[in-house]
């Protein structure tokens, strides 16, 4: 079946509020506009006012409601617009989301799932282009996911809303329109393993969300020169899957981390980290990465590509890793 | 502010008194063991706002949940987690009722649903909103309490959660523990208007200003706004007038407040006052204080023994409690550095 | 609301008149500009709420601040800032009033004190608090006026910014532009008290609701709450009833509202009303409008032109407008990926 | 002149106040309580409450009026009691504070300085032992220092006074306490480059903050069998002083980062990854960290201990590294 980002992420909450009456879905604007993505269009209508519920604009408080109402037996989904906006509930998500479980000893746990919208290249500037997956990355007791593809943006969200712990779903804002072919039986993915998107031997590419994209369009790049680039997606951004990583870093000895953050700090910086705690010898030359530029995102799209990854950074990046300044 | 109901039974009586009572010299002790340091960490004492747990936790239902602050001994103790697992809970014992995991700020129960514990301040308020949005949802005859201290009040959560309860109209009752300090701050400096039950009011939330020093009062009150969530499925919200004896916590100098206001709040204590009233209506002896007197010290004196002997988790399931799956631990806990005190 | 006060000076009709369809003449060019593709990201149209900031602004003195949000396009204009430079920051040019970095919701300027163009709904609250806290410090006579939607009132952060305001009594004039939607949710459905200037009451704030589609109204209701704020320091709340007439965005498929509701409140049109009213009292002749939508119609194509004629930053600049001084950058620019667009 | 840290903070804000009247002091409990750990005692009787500033709690509220009162021509000292409750500002501070200039193409600048006590150590459990340095220092506009000596914490505070730019000082609350012996003249020091704070040859131990002392005592225990490592203190943790930490590298060809966070997405991890890219071929063995386990903070002491980094645990990864299983 053809079809959008956008129509996979809500045929799987179509799927789960069909499914399971405990789920329901909260955010502004969810309802009656539709969705400031319009990925929640028509689900009003479909399950009524109390299961699509609009909420006033008070992060704080409808994320906490979605954290108690996880804990009192139901199992929301609650949407946080864009992650430009989680900062204002970022207290509940932190000190009560991720700390319940653990504070009461194994007692309490909040199944709770947050969606997101994040990145940039769309013009909205400073405040609206926010990355910060690597800030809930950083937190014990959430599991963060990243859908890059149309299956795992059709196929995450159960595995999510199955999962006894808080689980936050970023979603690139530059997915939504994508079009893509998935096959009818796709309702579960995998959410704990990265994936091998293009398989490689001279050069790992790692990356997630909406710069797959860009990963797999340099890869075929770097291919006409002949260079093999293994593409991997992470998938999961918190816990990380060492092994996925590992396996294809040892086999190409080389590595280039895509992360939509900014430089300082980014998911980027930790992967790197980790293969170099882990895979020292097996590596043939310098870690480096491909992130966003340290400066709040510029209006004029002229600066704000400049300011972020594009696939010929990634090729270039690549080339100069493996000797070859073409 | 309400009228104070003037009589009151004896059994009734000598159980607020009792309550009451176990509260207060169960956080004498606490205040005790954190000389000694078998209690660490911070440890807010709520000696003089007994009458507050006494009089409203009584009056919810098994199913009902409760959500508090970092000041919550005397609710959790209210809402039957026995003495035992709280005392063994700020020694950081695994008998604790939070596994030894959360101290004194976080005491948790999942059978009486008290859901903590938070010691963030207002950050309990959008739980208790979730929670009684669940109950609703799943038609549930359930009603959530939510304490908070009137320093809450300033903060952005407080007003997004009111409203919030207002407009999807929520089975919460929210207690707000009026002590008139929050830390060193007192309330007229905190908020330009004072009267906190009004704000309460600008959301349509009913609302009522009670004498939290007086436990027949808040039990009035508490049953009301009680009926009115269970009957009209609305929130409620009750003001607590109230004072704390003690310091903020076991680090605070006091430096803010006259001691001659302390002293005149304790005129009010809420057990001494209670106390004089029943002797004398003649409901009470003196040997009925006397044997409540024995009743508290004797569950203390075995909650210290249980929470002494407990055990400390071993440091090998440092990483528990993270997720609910162990396998999903993100990294191994650190080689074991410290062996447990001893 | 007050009364409506009937007459009008020829003078001051003309200009009203012309304030307010500068806006509507600019911002329609810029809807058309955004078919274009000449202007980009996020474009929220102030179509229909003119009365509001051309009846507030001009009030103001030469020192005053400004904060407004993300649909500030028309305040941008009242306050000075001259069309050229605020569509030349549509563009994204370099000369325009935020060197082009900032866009459609990030106008500001020095000169005239306009702090942005804030984005986060509630975000300029807390700054506008702050700027005042400055001017009482330094005991400057200066007002800060804040415009921020109803959506906004939900927030935590007005709440405490209000009780800020109010406690420290400092010089700002809140004004809370209701068009009865945030986004494509309706008032009714984010507050569970929909009277929104009864909120400020509850902090003590001076407060007013006003006819926000009538000029008059809202210029009278300025000028008597900035003299109060002047002469009393203390802060001063004008609830504006207004309406939006366009989509909330360029994105915006207006599925929440009937075709109908928006049609009657066209009929309030601030625009023709009072131009209706200047010429039924013979105040203004067809002539007079004609030369007005002729100056407007000017500006407009000379702020194109000149937008067009503009610069954009060499992508050498990137890292500039980071830090102040421009080695603390932290890591030099990418290499220049893009070119700029034609 | 001997000193506690907290007499050394406090003593530069009186400095402060006493020379420029645009400066004031704001926050929770800084006036009458004398402050949550007392380093402002005193002020408010010398001050007066015009200019040491008790705030009702509302974290977002005050830290953005701090932000207003300095682009109004203040120069605000805004305390936020502990990083914990930043969680409830951060919009203020990643939206405003460090976009304004940005965002205005700099006519405007946020003169603001914001100081936070931050770490673990004192049985607090979950929610009030957060180390979220590694947040800040990921955000472009911001500039982020830790003073880990009596004279930074005595000489840091004027120079971020004087910075246009919003600066945020983190304090560790296990220093206050300490003493130490202050010559009479410090009252400047450095915010833009790291420290070696002891030198040697064998491996690089880099930290900043409360970790200091314990890297410092790790160093000592490791000189008893011969191993001498060199001993960096960041001071600004952004932007990172790469010059110092990589001369360090080179010389020494080993490193270990020693950071409070939590290990994933540590500020541990960045300095790692700035390693890897830029002195990967100086390295003799692989990078390694000492961070905080993957857990909130449990209230127990030996739980609590077990989860922070421990001299004892630096000791043995810098002897893991040098390949010496001892
Ligand atoms: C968000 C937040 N800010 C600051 C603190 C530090 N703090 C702990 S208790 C307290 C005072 C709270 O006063 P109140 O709400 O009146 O409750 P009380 O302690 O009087 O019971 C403060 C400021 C905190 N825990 N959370
Ligand atoms: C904190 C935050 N949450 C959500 C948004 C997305 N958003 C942008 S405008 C808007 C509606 C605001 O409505 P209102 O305050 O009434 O202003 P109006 O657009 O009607 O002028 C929303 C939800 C945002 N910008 N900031
Ligand atoms: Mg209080
Ligand atoms: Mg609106």
């Amino acid at each position: 079946m053809n079809m959008t980002y956008r129509e996979a992420m809500r045929a799987a909450m179509r799927e789960a509020l069909q499914q399971d009456e405990r789920v329901f879905l909260m955010g502004e604007d969810v309802g009656r506009y539709g969705g400031c993505y319009a990925v929640s269009k028509g689900l009003l209508d479909e399950f009524g006012e109390e299961r699509i519920r609009d909420t006033p604009l008070s992060e704080s408080a409808f994320v906490g409601a979605g954290i108690g109402a996880a804990l009192g037996g139901m199992r929301p989904i609650v949407e946080v617009m864009t992650v430009n906006f989680s900062l204002l509930c970022l207290d509940q998500i932190v000190n009560t989301a991720a700390t319940l479980r653990h504070m009461s000893g194994g007692q309490f746990s909040v199944p709770v799932v947050l969606r997101m919208t994040t990145g940039a290249g769309r013009q909205l500037a400073a405040q609206h282009s926010h990355s910060l997956e690597c800030w809930y990355a950083h937190v014990p007791g959430l599991r963060v996911i990243a859908p890059a593809t149309l299956e795992d943006m059709r196929g995450m969200l159960r595995v999510a809303l199955e999962d006894p712990d808080p689980v936050i779903i970023f979603e690139h804002n530059a997915l939504y329109n994508r079009e893509g072919e998935l096959p009818d039986d796709v309702s579960v993915t995998e959410i704990r393993r990265a994936a091998v998107r293009r398989t490689g031997n001279h050069i790992s590419l790692i990356c997630y969300g909406g710069n797959l994209v860009k990963a797999l369009e340099a890869a075929d790049e770097l291919a006409k020169s002949g260079i093999e680039a293994e593409v991997i997606d992470l998938r999961s951004l918190r816990p990380l899957d060492d092994a996925t990583i590992l396996t294809s870093v040892r086999k190409t000895r080389r590595a280039i981390m895509i992360d939509e953050g900014w430089h300082s700090g980014s998911l980027a910086a930790e992967i790197g980290m980790r293969i170099s705690e882990q895979a020292f010898y097996d590596l043939d030359a310098p870690l480096a990465r491909v992130c966003t530029a340290e400066v709040p995102i510029p209006y004029p799209s002229h600066l704000e590509q400049a300011a972020l990854p594009q696939v010929a950074t990634i090729v270039s990046k690549a080339r100069e890793v493996l000797g070859q300044h073409v | 502010m309400n009228d104070k109901p003037s009589q009151v039974s004896r059994e009734q009586g000598l159980q607020w008194l009792l309550d009451m009572l176990r509260i207060r010299r169960m956080e004498e002790k606490c205040a005790e063991l954190y000389g000694e340091e078998k209690i660490r960490g911070f440890l807010h004492l709520y000696i003089g706002e007994e009458a507050v747990a006494a009089g409203v936790i009584p009056e919810l239902e098994a199913e009902d949940a409760v959500v508090a602050t970092y000041r919550e001994h005397g609710h959790a103790l209210m809402r039957g987690i026995s003495m035992n697992a709280i005392l063994a809970e700020m020694y950081g014992k695994q008998e604790g009722c939070s596994g030894g995991r959360g101290g004194s700020m976080h005491l948790f129960d999942a059978n009486t649903r008290f859901c903590g514990g938070n010691a963030i301040v207002s950050g309990g308020l959008p739980l208790a909103i979730g929670l009684a949005l669940a109950d609703k949802m799943q038609k549930q005859p359930r009603v959530t309490v939510c304490f908070f201290g009137e320093g809450a009040v300033a903060e952005g959560e407080f007003h997004e959660s009111l409203n919030l309860a207002a407009l999807w109209q929520l089975p919460v009752l929210f207690v707000c523990e009026n002590n008139l300090y929050a830390m060193g701050t007192a309330l007229a400096r905190s908020e330009s208007v004072t009267d906190i039950h009004r704000k309460a009011e600008s959301y349509g939330i009913h609302s009522t200003a009670v004498d939290g020093m007086d436990v027949m009062s808040v039990n009035t009150a508490a049953r009301l706004a009680l009926k009115k969530i269970r009957t009209e499925q609305v929130p409620a919200f009750l003001e607590m007038r109230t004072y704390r004896f003690r310091a903020h916590s076991m680090f605070d100098p006091e430096l803010y407040r006259e001691k001659t206001e302390v002293e005149q709040w304790k005129q009010l204590c809420p057990i001494t006052t209670l106390r004089a009233r029943l002797k004398a209506q003649q409901v009470i002896t003196d040997e009925d204080i006397a044997a409540i007197e024995q009743t508290a010290a004797a569950e203390i004196q075995a909650a210290v023994a249980f929470a002494e002997a407990g055990h400390w988790e071993p440091v090998e399931d440092l990483m528990k409690y993270v997720y609910t799956e162990s396998e999903n631990s993100v990294i191994p806990a650190q080689a074991g550095i410290q062996t447990p005190p001893p």
